[in-house]
């Protein structure tokens, strides 16, 4: 654990709460087995003392930004969770100014689960190349080294050199055990909307049935509304209890974005997104 | 021989359709097992669910009485997917039904009481039965006060009733409209403001009020001021259902299953939830 | 009498078991240790924790359909489900035993939910004691324990030489397969999992209810369902109809109390619109609600949801946080 | 089984375009299969990937998209959005197990009926070739 790091953390919130400017932090504190980390809201001055960051710090925090709209709110943000900041500011969804982002550089995150912390970084880090936040009001820490870039879809291209039936048998087997607890949704910073199509009755897309091509339907289409959208925090993949891999969607989508619309969600809070614009003349190996 | 499973409806033909209010229409619906139908025994303030078979089913006060009506009749204003589904059925058309659950006013544990109903919108609708019962057993009761509120005249439930209503011994209603029009020569205040006016005498009286929460919430309140005290103050609560049986754990308030413990509570029961902004 | 059954001779019992009946035993799939119908005996995991669902998804399926409606020629016909044939569930931990049993509270008081009902008539429960208890047990604490045989047919402990089993009722008496010897071996010593203070919690979250605990507790939680999906005791359930291709199902779901609209009506009114509410409606459904009506604390204590939650929401420390909130508010 | 295989198609067509092609096909000499069933969609770009989805979860073997050329959208871009939206669902599609030759986007002007008529002959033809999808 970065001590200094932590204390920067601290002394900065105690700052922002005491002189009013935010009414509350979304940070990390430790979690109930002593070894992992959880999100953590300190209201009061006297509860910045519980903040920490660490290895273990894997949550998106950003997610619970939507849930405080229209109050003044500190973030701490870790270079991939600061894209998804972007991404709500591009959408509208937030506002700039009552959002103070406490950037960290990110040295990545381990493996973690309830009481289990893992000796190695998380397979979205081990490539990652984002080290300091896209966007911040402060900049924790210390610039860390720079790793090794990986090939980043190796798991992918597996997936695409299946023939056509057994990739659908793959994604079926995966597909099934599926429970719709529909926590890859609830820890989704992209995923917002006040009514999800999952769940509209009129129409009814999908309906209440938990069975594999219901939830083929449902993981398909939730993958494709990010499409262009996330941000790669891969919380999605963590949170499901039943261990789908949706990475494997979800950074199949981001791997043709860029191909196609060369395109990366959240760098910019300003650039347009895939779906919002178009090029008269482009030829996207599609239609005639 | 599978036994009886709380979950299928009773099989019932739609019998008959009024256009109660541009939302509202009362169905008239008949059981089509003659032996269920005899069996079928309920009293005010119980409901029961309508499938629309394709659609689903949604929880509705019953609005009859078995002593008046051939049918079962319910009030459904059109509101989501089921309601709507139900408003396309015509004369003729199977629908389910499953019922009756819950508890009722105990009518006659208020005989020789003034009663005075308060309802609004089609908060009116699990009231009718007992305005109708008090009006069957006129001389069981004291005086009838009925305060009738809703967003426009159009919007009034019951208004071919009124007059049978209005003409009724020892008894007097009140309507009134959040927004009136041309031909309104009444009324045009909230309910719980009407309630303050008429201010109705808590002496050996029980008040029934069913209405959106917001209306029951300030009622409560007025009524409180009028000097009634919470085992006086009845009223019928709505609340999302899925069973009706006390099972799917939706409709508590607290501890209590509003399909089970309810819909009929006395404010003792429950104001702790009412009070809450 | 206790009786011994040796390794091989379990093997065999349930390959017998396994002709006869629906064999629910819990099976590696991809990671996952899930009850699944077994089709061969060597698939069943005999060394394990605990699996990752609780196994009342045997009594209230994720997914059922209640009844099909038929029609044609102007008539219409509802055709309910019935239950298929005899099943064993093996493997079962005494906790999710518990569990189970709970389940049968709302579930079978009338008007009893008669497939429900049907389904536990023609389940027999083969429990199996823990070995040791994971850091997030606390079944001891919510009246279970890791060798309970309250709420099985037959209770299996493993020893060196094979299982002590205890036939426990009538019903598992009939499984077990003649000629078993007596066991001379004491039943071991069960392993303490932690405790949990439960002692009063009852009275102490009527006390609670308005405290402004609920909300800032409900700001980490997601409201996704995990916790009630893992949970051996919840029973939420949604009803729908699906239209398809011509037929008409009602089908029942699972659902949560921590999902979004799970309380909200038609027209847009939801008595527990907020986070907050919500959260303190499963933890007070768990602590509060279900104990005034059916006496026991709806938890088992087998620590899934402490395991399975992504924001840690941990049940022992909001018992411990009540506790410490109910002792400060006085009586 | 694959003999008498007839895939199910479902197309949907742009009212401004070619659905006056599919409109006038049926009282024309020149006819195109039966396969398909025609969803008249006022743009090819209000069609959502989410309609797409669901009629190959409930069965259909294709799907036809077929709008205005590009420059020619009614309401000026409805089809460069298509455009965009169904090259990534494609792709997507064919990752799950839905292999790209199930879903097309065809550009024909309400002049092209013969054009038309060719593509939903050539698709059906194409999808009879494939044969029947794994799993419905």
């Amino acid at each position: 654990m970065d001590l200094e790091l932590i204390q920067q953390i601290r002394g900065l919130c105690r700052d922002l709460l005491r002189n009013g400017e935010i009414n509350c932090v979304i940070g990390y504190e430790r979690a109930s087995d002593g070894l992992t980390a959880r999100p953590f809201f300190a209201y009061e001055p006297a509860a910045v003392e519980r903040l920490i960051f660490d290895e273990t710090c894997t949550h998106n925090l950003v997610k619970y930004l939507s849930d405080k709209k229209g109050e003044k709110i500190a973030i701490v943000a870790k270079p991939c969770d600061s894209r998804a900041i972007n991404l709500l500011l591009n959408e509208g969804q937030i506002k700039r100014d009552t959002v103070f982002i406490i950037g960290v550089y990110c040295p990545g995150v381990v493996e973690t689960g309830w009481n289990r912390k893992g000796e190695t970084l998380q397979a979205r880090c081990q490539t990652c190349q984002l080290l300091k936040p896209v966007v911040y009001d402060f900049l924790a820490g210390q610039a860390p080294v720079r790793r090794t870039e990986g090939e980043r879809y190796p798991d992918i291209l597996e997936v695409e050199s299946k023939p056509e039936d057994e990739r659908r048998a793959f994604w079926l087997d995966h597909f099934g055990p599926c429970i719709r607890c529909y926590a890859c949704r609830q820890i989704c910073p992209g995923c917002y909307c006040p009514e999800c199509f999952v769940e509209r009755l009129d129409p009814m897309w999908v309906g209440i049935r938990i069975a594999p091509k219901e939830n083929e339907l449902w993981q398909a289409i939730r993958a494709f509304h990010l499409a262009g959208r996330c941000i790669g925090c891969n919380e999605c993949e963590r949170a499901c209890p039943m261990d789908i891999p949706l990475s494997l969607l979800n950074r199949k989508l981001e791997k043709e974005v860029k191909e196609l619309f060369d395109f990366q969600a959240g760098l910019s809070s300003e650039e347009q997104p895939p779906f919002a614009t178009f090029k008269k003349e482009e030829k996207l190996g599609f239609e005639e | 021989m599978a036994l009886e499973n709380p979950f299928v409806p009773y099989l019932a033909t739609l019998k008959s359709v009024m256009e109660l209010t541009p939302d509202v229409k009362l169905v008239g619906v008949e059981l089509e097992d003659p032996a269920i139908k005899a069996a079928f025994d309920y009293k005010p303030g119980q409901f029961a669910f309508l499938s629309a078979f394709g659609v689903g089913e949604a929880p509705f006060g019953i609005v009859s009485l078995p002593q008046r009506n051939n049918s079962l009749e319910f009030a459904v204003r059109q509101i989501g997917t089921v309601t709507r589904a139900l408003h396309e059925l015509e004369p003729g058309d199977t629908l389910g039904v499953r019922g009756p659950f819950g508890n009722y006013f105990p009518l006659e544990e208020y005989r020789g009481k003034d009663m005075v109903i308060i309802g609004g919108g089609i908060g009116m609708a699990p009231l009718r039965p007992v305005i109708n019962t008090i009006l069957d057993h006129r001389d069981e009761y004291g005086k009838l006060l009925i305060i009738n509120g809703a967003r426009t005249p159009q919007d009034l439930v019951f208004a071919p009733e009124f007059k049978t209503w209005m003409e009724a011994s020892r008894t007097k209603l009140e309507l009134t409209v959040d927004r009136g029009d041309e031909q309104w020569g009444g009324r045009v205040a909230l309910v719980p403001d009407v309630v303050r006016e008429v201010a109705p005498s808590p002496d050996n009286a029980i008040a029934i009020t069913c209405g959106p929460l917001i209306m029951i919430r300030f009622t409560l309140t007025v009524l409180k001021e009028l000097g009634f005290e919470n085992h006086q103050i009845v009223t019928t609560l709505e609340a999302k259902m899925k069973c009706g049986m006390g099972k799917c754990a939706r409709c508590n308030l607290g501890e209590k299953y509003v399909c089970r413990d309810g819909p009929v509570f006395t404010m003792e029961q429950i104001s702790q939830f009412l009070e809450q902004p | 009498m206790n009786l011994l059954m040796s390794r091989d001779d379990l093997i065999r019992w349930l390959e017998l078991l396994l002709q006869e009946r629906t064999l629910i035993a819990p099976i590696r799939v991809q990671g996952l240790l899930l009850f699944q119908p077994v089709s061969k005996v060597e698939d069943i995991a005999f060394d394990f924790d605990n699996t990752t669902l609780p196994p009342k998804e045997w009594y209230l399926p994720l997914t059922e359909t209640l009844f099909s409606v038929k029609s044609g020629d102007g008539h219409t016909e509802l055709v309910p489900a019935t239950v298929e044939r005899e099943a064993v569930i093996f493997g079962v931990r005494p906790c999710d035993a518990k569990g189970i049993a709970m389940m049968d509270s709302p579930f079978l008081q009338e008007p009893g939910d008669t497939v429900y009902g049907e389904r536990r008539a023609r389940t027999a429960l083969i429990g199996l004691s823990c070995k040791q208890a994971r850091p997030e047990c606390f079944c001891t604490s919510m009246g279970s324990a890791p060798d309970d045989p309250s709420n099985v047919d037959i209770l299996l402990t493993e020893v060196e030489d094979g299982y002590i089993v205890q036939a426990v009722t009538d019903k598992g008496k009939a499984l077990l397969p003649q000629g078993l010897k007596e066991s001379k071996a004491a039943l071991p010593a069960p392993p303490e999992p932690q405790a949990v203070p439960t002692e009063g919690i009852v009275q102490v979250a009527r006390k609670l209810f308005d405290e402004p605990y609920w909300e800032r507790l409900a700001d980490r939680c997601l409201h996704c369902n995990i916790c009630a999906y893992v949970c051996p005791t919840c029973y939420c359930f949604d009803v729908r109809d699906y239209p398809d291709d011509g037929k008409v199902e009602r089908v029942r779901s699972w659902e949560s109390c921590q999902s979004p609209g799970f309380t909200r009506i038609a027209g847009g009114y939801d008595p527990r619109a907020t986070k907050g509410a919500r959260l303190r409606q499963r933890f007070y459904h768990k602590l509060l609600y279900f104990p005034e009506q059916f006496q026991d604390i709806a938890c088992v204590g087998c620590g899934r949801c402490v395991k399975a939650c992504p924001v840690n929401i941990d049940i022992r420390e909001i018992i411990n946080d009540l506790q410490q909130l109910g002792a400060k508010s006085g009586s | 089984m694959a003999i008498n295989y007839e895939p199910k198609i479902i197309g949907f067509i742009c009212n401004w375009c070619s659905y006056a092609d599919a409109d006038m096909a049926g009282t024309s000499p020149v006819n195109y299969p039966p396969n398909i069933r025609i969803i008249r969609v006022p743009c090819s770009g209000w069609v959502d990937p989410l309609l797409i989805a669901k009629c190959f979860w409930q069965g259909a073997d294709g799907v036809l998209i077929s709008g205005c050329h590009p420059g020619d959208c009614r309401y000026n871009e409805g089809n460069y959005h298509a455009r965009r939206r169904f090259a990534l669902l494609h792709r997507l599609l064919d990752y799950l197990g839905i292999a790209k030759e199930r879903l097309r986007l065809e550009w024909v002007s309400a002049s092209e009926g013969q054009k038309f008529t060719q593509i939903v002959s050539d698709f059906t033809r194409e999808l009879a070739e494939l044969g029947p999808r794994s799993e419905g």
